[in-house]
Order: C-alpha cells, then sequence, then structure tokens
C-alpha cells in the first residue's frame, strides 16, 4: 500500500530504507527535521536522488563557487551560472548557450545506449534555455588502445553518439578521443552542445503564476534508469514485485527531434512561462526545481503521468529517467494553443499540476497525499560538505621524477623515426575513423570542423556571424599538477579558439574525478577548479557553467584527473575563418611562441617510453592572451592562411598535420640554438603554427614585434614537394606519414 | 517537404532559392502540394528510420499525392532518406539498406555523372566528375541482376560513385532515375555542395540549377 | 488478445553486412562449427481476434518488410 | 549442417522506438485491432552437429544480444 503523509504522521518509527537510497544517517535526520515527521517513500524517494552527488553537488559546491567569486568582469554574458546552462552575446541580438555534461558510467555499461542518452540529456538542457541546437561535441577517453574493453566500448559509444546527433540533424562539430590505461573499466563521454536563440527569447526554469499549469510533454514515463542518478542500484520499494527496473536507459532520438520542432514552434509562439527537461532525477527534479525557482508552490497529480510500464509505484514515477519528457509551465488563457502545437507533432502532452504560492510542493496518489515539502529543501538547500583534501603522498616523487635521463633520439634518422611512431600513436593518431561517422554538413552552417582546432559555425544564414568552439582536457598534466594542468586545458581550447579567427568568450567545465571521499582525490579537485577559476579570471572569460562527474574509478584506483574544458568564441565574420592546414604554395611558414625543454607528461614521454613524471609545462596566460590577439587581428587582416595550435606532440605534430590537412610538403629549418629533440617534440605552451602569404609576411611579423610575441620563421609551403623536409635532419614523404597517421586507429577497429 | 524527422530540409530550401526558385513548405500530413513545379524529399531519419529507412513516411498523406504527381510527370528529387522513400513508395526500383560498413559516412565524395537527360542533371555534363557530401547510415543500393541490368542498359544509373564505394551500393550505384527522367533518387546530398564556405564547394548546384534552367 | 509473430530475412541473393561481421566475429572468438549467420527482424504483435492471418500478411508485406528485399514468416 | 534460430527481443521494460514507431504508423495506415508491437532481432545459423544448444546460447548471451537489455530464445 502506498505510504501517505498521514500514514508517516501516524507511524513515525516505521524505519525507512534512507541508507539503501545513498542517504547518511545525518541527511535522514535531516529531511525529518525539515518536515518535523519522517518521510514518505515518495519523499524519501525524491530527497535520496536530488540530495545525491549528482544532483546536489554536495562535495563540489564549495568549490565551484569560486568560478562565481572569481568570475571576471564582462558584458558578454547574459545569463551566468546556476541556469541549466550559461548565455553569451554573440552580437547584433544573437545569443549562444553552451554546457557539456557526462555520461561515464552508462557508457560502460553499454556503450551505445549510453553514450546516446548522452548526447540527448545535453541538447535537452541547451532547448531548455529557448535555444535552437546547433551543434554538439564529445570529448571521449577510453583505456589503452589495445585493450579488449576498448575494443567493446568505443566503437559502441562512437555510434551511439554518432546515430543520437546524426538523427537529431545536429553537426558535430569536434572533440577529443583519448586514450590512458586508467579508463580501462572506467569510459569518459563527455558531450557539449551548443543553441542558438535571439536575445529576447531566453527562457528560465522557474514555475511563476499562482494558477498557471504544469504540463509534463514528450516520452511516456517508464522504469528507465530509476536511481541512475543517485546510488540506488535498482531495488524497487516492495520487493515482492516481480520485474527488475532497467538501470540502462535506452534513447529514442526520433522522439527528441520532434520534441525540440515541438518546443521551437511552442517558443516562437510565446506559450510557456516556464520549461524543464527532466534529465538525472527526473519529474522529483524538474518539480522541485521549477517550484523553488518560481512562486514557491505546486500541487501534483502522480495518476496522470502518462506510463509505459503501469506497474511502476510512485516513488519510481518520481525517480524516473526515461528520456525524451519536458516539463513547462503555462498560463491557462495559451493552454489550448500549447496542447494544439503538441498535437501536430504528435507529442503526448498532459496537465499533471498546477501552480501555487502555498510554498509547499504536494502530489496526490490514488487520491491521497504523498507529498508535501518545502520544494527548496529538496532543490537547494541540501547538505553541502567540506570534504577532507590531502596531497597524494606519491606526488612529491612523481614530481621529482622528471625523466630527464629518459632516453632522447640521437640523430636526424632517429628523429624522423620518432615522429613516424608518434603521428601514428593513439594519442596523437588521425581521429577521422570516429569523426566520419558524425554528419557535420547538416544544418548547412558549419564552417569548420574535425580536423581543424576549434569547430565554427555560422549562427544562422541571415548573419555572417559565427561562434567558435574548442573542447580540451589532458589528465597527465592535471596528475602531475592539478592547478596548472586544469589551466593547461583551459589555455589549449582558449588557443584553439583562437587559431580559428574568433575572440574567446567563455567556458564550459566538465569535472571528471574520482571518489571525493579520497582525501587525495579531493585535493585534485580543488587544486584544478582553483586553477581553472583563477585562469578564467586572468583570461577574462567567465565559466558559464558545466557539471561535475566523481566517482570515477575501478575498486579504489581513481582515473587520472581529467577536466575537460570548453571555450567559446565570437566571430563577426564566418568568411575570415583560418584553417589548420597549410594552403598555398610559397606560404611563409612562422613558429610562435617561446619553446622549452619541457617534456613533463607530454606525448613522447608516454608513447616512446610509457612514462609518466616530472612537472606539467609552464602557464603562462599573459602571453596566451597576446598569441591570441596576434592570431585574431591576423585572422581578421587576412594576413594568415592557416594557424594551428602547438600542443601533444609540439611542433613536429603540428608541421605533420598542417602538411596532410592541405596535402602538400614543406621544407623547414629548426630554430638555430634550439636542440632539433626540443623543437620538435616539447610541449611548451602558448606557442602556434602558422602559414603566411610572401606579399604579407613583413607586415605579419611587425605585428608580432609590436606585441612582443616571439616569431621564428622556419621554412616555407611548398606544394610540388612530396615531403616533410627538415633541414639538415630527416625528409619524411607526405604519404608516408600519412600512411601512419591515418591508419593508427582504423587498423584497431575496422 | 517535411516529415517528422527531416533533417535536410532547410538545406535543401536553401539549394532551391539559390538555383533562383522560390521555396514552398510542404508538410507530411497535408495532402495538397500547393500547385509546386517540383518537389524534393529530403534528407534525414523520417520516423527514426527505426524500421527500414523511409519505410513509415512512404505512408504521410502527402505522398500519395506526390506519387501521383511523379506518374504524371512533376520533377521529383529525393536526397539521401528522399530515396530512401522514393524506392519504399516504388517510384524507383531496387531498396537502399545498411551501409556495408555497417558505419554511418560523412564525407566529401567524388562522383561521375552519367546521364544527363533527368530533369535534375541536364546542367551538367555527360561523364563529369563532382564532389558532394555523403553521409548515410543506410545507403547501400540493392537490386537483383534484372533489375540493375536493366538500368545500366537503359542508362537510368544518374551519377556513380568514382572513387571508394562508401557503402557498398551495387555496381557503385550513387543515384538513379525513372524511366521518364523525372523522378531522380539520390544517396549523396547535392544541397550541402552549394557554396565554398560550409560544403564541400558549389558542384550540387548544377542539380537545382538543371531543374530552374537557370544559368550558375 | 493473441500473439503474432512475424520475422523478416533478407533474400539470398541481398548482402548481409551484420550476418557476416558475426561470422568474422565468431572466428575471432574462437568458436567454430558456424558456417553462416543471416540477420533478420522479428515482430512481436499483441492483436485482438479481429486480426487474421490475412490482415497480418498484407501488414507485413506493406509495412514490416520490404517485399523488393525481404521475405516474412508469420507464426501465431 | 542444421539450421538454429535465435530471437533477440528488447526485455519488456525497456523503451522499444522501433516498436512505437510501428504502432504510430498503423494508426495512420487504419489498420487497427493491433494492440503492441515490439521489433526484435532474427538469426538464422547454419551450424555443424558439433554444435549444441549450449554453445548456441553462450554464443548470444555475448555475441547476438546484449544481456542488459535483452532477452534471447533458442529454436532449431
Ligand atoms: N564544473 C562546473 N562548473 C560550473 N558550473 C557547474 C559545474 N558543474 C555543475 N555546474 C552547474 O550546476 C548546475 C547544475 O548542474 P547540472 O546538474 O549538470 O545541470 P542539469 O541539472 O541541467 O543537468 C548547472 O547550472 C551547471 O551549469
Ligand atoms: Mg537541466
Amino acid at each position: 500500500m502506498t505510504d501517505t503523509v498521514q500514514n508517516a504522521e501516524a507511524t513515525p518509527d516505521q524505519p525507512q530504507p534512507a541508507k539503501e537510497l545513498g542517504l547518511a544517517e545525518a541527511e535522514y535526520r535531516q529531511i525529518r527535521e525539515i518536515l518535523g515527521r519522517r518521510p514518505t517513500s515518495s519523499e524519501l524517494a525524491i530527497y535520496s536522488v536530488m540530495w545525491s552527488e549528482h544532483c546536489s553537488y554536495k562535495s563540489s559546491k564549495i568549490h565551484l563557487r569560486q568560478f562565481g567569486e572569481k568570475a571576471p568582469a564582462t558584458d558578454a554574458l547574459l545569463v551566468g551560472m546556476g541556469e541549466n546552462a550559461g548565455v553569451v552575446d554573440a552580437g547584433d541580438g544573437w545569443a549562444v548557450t553552451f554546457k557539456i555534461e557526462s555520461h561515464n558510467h552508462p557508457s560502460y555499461v553499454e556503450p551505445y545506449q549510453g553514450a546516446a542518452t548522452g548526447v540527448g540529456g545535453i541538447v535537452r538542457d541547451i532547448l531548455t534555455m529557448g535555444a535552437r541546437p546547433v551543434a554538439v561535441m564529445d570529448s571521449l577517453r577510453f583505456g589503452k588502445v589495445s585493450a579488449p574493453d576498448t575494443a567493446r566500448v568505443l566503437p559502441g559509444v562512437v555510434a551511439g553518439i554518432g546515430g543520437y546527433g546524426n538523427c537529431l540533424g545536429l553537426p558535430n562539430i569536434g572533440g577529443e578521443v583519448a586514450f590512458d590505461e586508467c579508463y580501462t573499466g572506467n569510459p569518459l563521454v563527455n558531450a557539449l552542445c551548443v543553441g542558438v536563440m535571439r536575445t529576447d527569447g531566453i527562457k528560465l526554469a522557474k514555475a511563476d503564476g499562482p494558477g498557471n499549469k504544469v504540463v509534463l510533454f514528450g516520452a511516456r514515463t517508464g522504469g528507465d534508469g530509476i536511481g541512475g542518478a543517485s546510488v540506488l542500484a535498482s531495488a524497487t520499494f516492495d520487493d515482492s514485485k516481480p520485474s527488475k527496473r532497467p538501470s540502462v536507459q535506452v534513447g529514442d532520438p526520433f522522439a527528441e527531434k520532434v520534441l525540440i520542432e515541438c518546443c521551437l514552434e511552442i517558443f516562437a509562439a510565446d506559450l510557456v512561462v516556464g520549461i524543464q527537461d527532466l534529465g538525472a532525477a527526473g519529474l522529483s527534479c524538474a518539480t522541485t526545481e521549477l517550484a523553488a525557482a518560481g512562486t514557491g508552490g505546486m500541487d501534483v497529480d502522480l495518476d496522470v503521468v502518462p506510463l509505459r510500464d503501469p506497474t511502476l509505484a510512485p516513488e519510481e514515477i518520481l525517480m524516473s529517467e526515461s528520456q525524451e519528457r519536458m516539463m513547462a509551465v503555462v498560463s491557462p488563457d495559451k493552454l489550448d494553443d500549447f496542447l494544439a502545437v503538441c498535437d501536430k507533432w504528435d507529442v503526448t502532452a498532459t496537465v499533471i499540476g498546477t501552480v501555487t504560492d502555498t510554498g509547499r510542493l504536494r502530489m496526490t496518489w490514488r487520491g491521497e497525499q504523498i507529498v508535501d515539502i518545502p520544494p527548496r529543501t529538496a532543490a537547494h538547500e541540501g547538505p553541502v560538505y567540506r570534504r577532507p583534501v590531502e596531497r597524494p603522498l606519491d606526488q612529491g616523487i612523481l614530481n621529482e621524477h622528471d625523466g630527464h635521463n629518459l632516453p632522447r633520439p640521437r640523430n636526424g634518422r632517429e628523429l624522423g623515426q620518432t615522429l613516424l611512431r608518434m603521428v601514428s600513436s593513439a594519442n596523437l593518431a588521425d581521429k577521422s575513423w570516429v569523426t566520419d561517422q558524425y554528419d557535420r554538413f547538416v544544418l548547412g552552417n558549419t564552417v569548420l570542423a574535425q580536423p581543424d582546432d576549434a569547430g565554427m559555425i555560422r549562427v544562422d544564414e541571415s548573419t555572417t556571424r559565427g561562434i567558435a568552439l574548442s573542447v580540451d582536457g589532458n589528465s597527465r598534466y592535471t596528475r602531475l599538477d592539478p592547478y596548472h594542468g586544469a589551466q593547461l586545458a583551459l589555455a589549449e581550447a582558449y588557443r584553439n579558439v583562437a587559431a580559428s579567427g574568433a575572440r574567446p568568450l567563455a567556458v564550459t567545465n566538465c569535472l571528471n574525478f574520482g571518489s571525493p571521499e579520497d582525501p587525495a582525490v579531493m585535493w585534485q579537485f580543488a587544486e584544478a577548479v582553483r586553477g581553472l577559476a583563477d585562469g578564467c579570471l586572468e583570461l577574462g572569460t567567465p565559466v558559464t557553467g558545466g557539471n561535475v562527474s566523481f566517482y570515477n574509478q575501478t575498486g579504489h584506483t581513481p582515473i587520472l584527473p581529467t577536466p575537460v574544458i570548453g571555450v567559446l568564441g565570437v566571430i563577426d565574420d564566418v568568411a575570415q575563418r583560418i584553417p589548420s592546414g597549410f594552403v598555398n604554395d610559397n606560404g611563409q611558414i612562422f613558429l610562435l611562441g617561446e619553446t622549452r625543454d619541457e617534456f613533463g607528461g607530454s606525448a613522447w614521454a608516454d608513447a616512446e617510453h610509457g612514462f609518466l613524471g616530472g612537472l606539467p609545462p609552464r602557464v603562462d596566460l599573459d602571453r596566451e592572451k597576446v598569441l591570441a590577439d596576434v592570431l585574431i587581428e591576423a585572422g581578421r587582416a587576412g594576413l594568415v592562411e592557416s594557424a594551428h595550435d602547438l600542443s601533444e606532440g609540439g611542433l613536429g605534430q603540428a608541421l605533420v598535420e598542417s602538411c596532410i590537412l592541405g596535402g602538400v610538403g614543406a621544407r623547414i629549418e629548426l630554430p638555430a640554438g634550439l636542440d632539433p629533440f626540443v623543437a620538435l617534440f616539447s610541449e611548451s605552451a602558448g606557442r602556434a603554427l602558422v602559414s603566411v602569404p610572401r606579399t604579407s609576411a613583413g607586415r605579419f611579423t611587425e605585428l608580432c614585434e609590436q606585441r612582443a610575441l616571439p616569431c621564428t620563421r622556419l621554412g616555407v609551403v611548398d606544394v610540388l614537394e612530396i615531403h616533410l623536409q627538415v633541414e639538415g635532419q630527416f625528409s619524411l614523404p607526405i604519404r608516408e606519414l600519412r600512411t601512419a597517421w591515418w591508419a593508427a586507429l582504423r587498423q584497431r577497429f575496422e | 517537404m517535411t516529415f517528422p524527422g527531416s533533417l535536410d530540409d532547410r538545406d535543401a530550401a536553401r539549394a532551391v532559392r539559390r538555383a533562383g526558385a522560390e521555396a514552398i513548405a510542404l508538410w507530411h500530413a497535408d495532402p495538397s502540394l500547393h500547385d509546386v513545379d517540383a518537389v524534393v524529399l529530403p534528407g534525414g531519419f523520417s520516423y527514426g528510420d527505426y524500421l527500414r529507412a523511409g519505410a513509415i513516411a512512404r505512408f504521410a498523406p502527402v505522398m500519395e499525392s506526390v506519387i501521383a504527381a511523379a506518374k504524371d510527370g512533376l520533377p521529383v528529387l529525393g536526397i539521401c532518406n528522399g530515396f530512401q522513400v522514393l524506392c519504399e513508395s516504388h517510384l524507383l526500383p531496387g531498396a537502399l539498406v545498411g551501409n556495408a560498413g555497417r558505419k554511418f559516412v560523412c564525407r566529401a565524395q567524388e562522383l561521375v555523372v552519367e546521364n544527363t537527360a533527368t530533369a535534375w542533371t541536364s546542367g551538367f555534363d555527360q561523364g563529369q566528375h563532382i564532389v558532394i557530401p555523403i553521409k548515410n547510415m543506410d545507403g547501400m543500393f540493392v537490386a537483383d541482376e534484372r533489375t540493375l541490368d536493366k538500368l545500366d542498359g537503359e542508362g537510368r544509373v544518374v551519377v556513380r560513385y568514382a572513387e571508394r564505394n562508401p557503402n557498398g551500393s551495387y555496381r557503385d550505384i550513387a543515384g538513379i532515375t525513372n524511366k521518364a527522367g523525372n523522378v531522380v533518387g539520390l544517396m549523396p546530398h547535392p544541397e550541402h555542395a552549394i557554396d565554398e564556405l560550409t560544403g564541400t564547394g558549389t558542384d550540387g548546384v548544377g542539380f537545382f540549377l538543371s531543374l530552374t534552367g537557370v544559368s550558375a | 488478445m493473441a500473439r503474432v509473430i512475424v520475422d523478416v530475412v533478407l533474400k539470398p541473393e541481398i548482402l548481409d553486412p551484420q550476418g557476416q561481421a558475426i561470422v568474422g566475429a565468431l572466428a575471432r572468438l574462437g568458436i567454430d562449427g558456424v558456417a553462416d549467420v543471416r540477420q533478420g527482424k522479428h515482430f512481436e504483435l499483441e492483436v485482438d481476434e479481429s486480426v487474421d492471418d490475412e490482415t497480418v500478411a498484407k501488414l507485413a508485406d506493406t509495412l514490416l518488410a520490404n517485399p523488393v528485399i525481404e521475405n516474412f514468416t508469420i507464426r501465431r
């Protein structure tokens, strides 16, 4: 029988499965205090999911605050942190919203569906802001490329991301694929979505106006992923129930596509007061968050929720994570129009409740009161923990063993062979086996996509304005130094955006870490967040939103700390975009920035020696700013034909890629006075490789001098040359490099 | 034309305008063709392609009108999912099934134009090589030998894959036409090759210019 | 309510990459004795008495299967 | 050589978008009397004597079906 409020009052001492639901004893007591009685099982369900790490950010909150406290002054933000996603001003009344979110564990259990529903979830987050989703990106990390489990997980994840995104008609404009032993058994699947709207079209998630109707629309509610958000496995509340609830959700991209078009038509006709997507914690999250953010109260009749599985108990309906659902607050006079649009798109829509000013969230089931709580206490006033932090015991040793004695190539021949091996190593090899499974053309606004440094789209065909996006992370750097590792990821994404010709404006982030209950992990987290917040302040690019994913570990071994940073930039005229590949014959090749002997956490140490130690490359954010300014200005002035940022693999990798992408050769002379190995493979930050038409070379070098940006001429692009020629060192056929680079992943996964 | 799950409908409209014609939006549930001079069935995943690509869209109310009009000679171009709908509607022979590689393929694809007598290819030269994006999951054109021989014999193969066949299509077939030449199905996406900035070049415009007769 | 099952298989002359991929995987898994695999579709319909095999056949022929490339069988 | 048939269906509690799309189409086709449709996979294996049902079950469990979301049945 259902546990009603009345019953709860009558039976104060009835034992409850708080622990099984992942609630600490103190948390359970806190709930009893809030309610002045024991919670009903439905209330317990709501609190357990809303107070879970995933929804409440109880371990990360006190750290994430820095993103607000240290936020740089900017007029680029229309909506800051705290909403479903931040909104950036793209000019001419265009607004852009973007966010990244993780779907790591589900992607391990069922790679295809886990990754697919990850895309579905983040797309609904963007839709919820009132925007038309216009592009997606994906940042993926797997175990060693040779590991059997990688062969199971990777193809499924890629097919899932493509299957869902392609079916939604969203171009995939970039991302990452990285491999490291630490992700075996715990792959990372982070999906980013960006949306576009007019500045006056921004929608917020709140239930305002007593008497307004609460409408649930989209897919029917089933037993999907119950407890997927909380730690609850898939227990049903009374064990007499036969059917075990699935912990895996199956996505229905067609339903979501229709839902998107339906919502956009609803927004255009201005038919909603507030709207919220149903993601983690489903109805519990949507009802409590909407009510808490609005007038403060809501009455809901759970009986009318359309069910896919009629055997669901109210507790399960509240926790279900069935996909492709949305909740809207609609004023009574617009309800008919709202329902008419849903009908046009064959979208099931049901009025399940009403906004009230009682300050209570009340729910009935079979006519009885089963929920009566102050919504804020579930949505915003959950427990907050200051978890103990402790620098890992091995951190010191790790930093001391800097691998200075690792054998390095000694002559030109060895340098060439090293380069050839490196470009075919999993982390540096061509990713087109993955990206060819993603539609990059749909919507007709894609200006740059894989394998360019950043993805770039025109915000709308009626304008020349565009946005550029890049997501980056480097867990080896972050392991060696979480503070600077996070800043290096930020710097790389920032640099990538600038290299495309766009001005970096805002940041989103997905923080993938081990267990917050492990002080060493918590130290990594605290350091990374502090580093990111400081870095964003210095670069003047505020954090607009993001997501935290804890408990990424196999047994007690956490993954390498993996903050993934997304940077968004704007460009006035997409025709001025800068590609990464060399373009014209005789282009003058310049290296911008300084190169030092920096190999801590480098791709070379990893690929050639399987070694991780020392300190990551030095961070110089002022230099990053100068570099960005030069690239952007040179792009506007049409001085550069190509620009490619230097990161993993250093100059050697950048040269090879720029040659292959341009289908040309190049004649290079390494900077004088620099050890050739260091010149080719060091990963010093703040550098880029550009090609400049001979006629502009003078003006370009002047520009660099004015900004005191080191600029070294390396050589020329040669369309007839079929080699990458490094003067006095080696000469490798482009075809050979291309095959090595292109075939590495294909051979694995074909 | 927009079916639930159509994705490249806006792009098709853009291409039509680019060729100097007016783009009229048609809706799957509205049987009227609104006196248009030609119909483009766009790419996408109508109804998710869950059963078979195009299998459910084929029963949309508007399709009866399209089938009737096509039989009376109305120019109809089916792109990708549109091609699949045309086959399911039996306006074109054969069928499109899952790619031989069992993966979605998205890339710039070189094609050779073999039939310039259709309503949609008259602007090309016989044997002309063009580059157009391909992006599909169910793009392998299959048919029995008799049908294939017939298509070849009657010169009804409109375009063929010139370099590596992306999806295992029998006889490298990328597009075909009906006997009359007014109905054409294409797996590649010409609407995504109409400007240098956002596509693979401008080779795709020719299909739409062929119809409007406007010169490039 | 009765359950009707419709199985749809590709005609023999139509290539079946899915089936071939499975045969390949079997080899890698060291499972032998499986000479060939063909993959088709399996539909389970909940129908009421009014729905006879003829109706189901019509349904299969027009919607569930594409006669150009597929054959189907009906079971109750 | 013997033919073994493996039918793979989604567990009842798992969402079946395919089946739902068909149910929707039926309505539009004016076919009624069909309350529900579930779509699964149908495999036809050509096996030699050495392959017993146990082997097939193992194979179905690892390769043809994903036990997390699907059930399978074996017929000869
Ligand atoms: N790492 C982070 N940095 C900044 N904001 C964050 C971060 N993680 C979460 N947030 C913000 O906290 C809020 C809740 O996060 P999340 O649960 O992911 O949103 P949603 O409930 O829409 O999925 C969002 O506004 C999100 O942007
Ligand atoms: Mg949300």
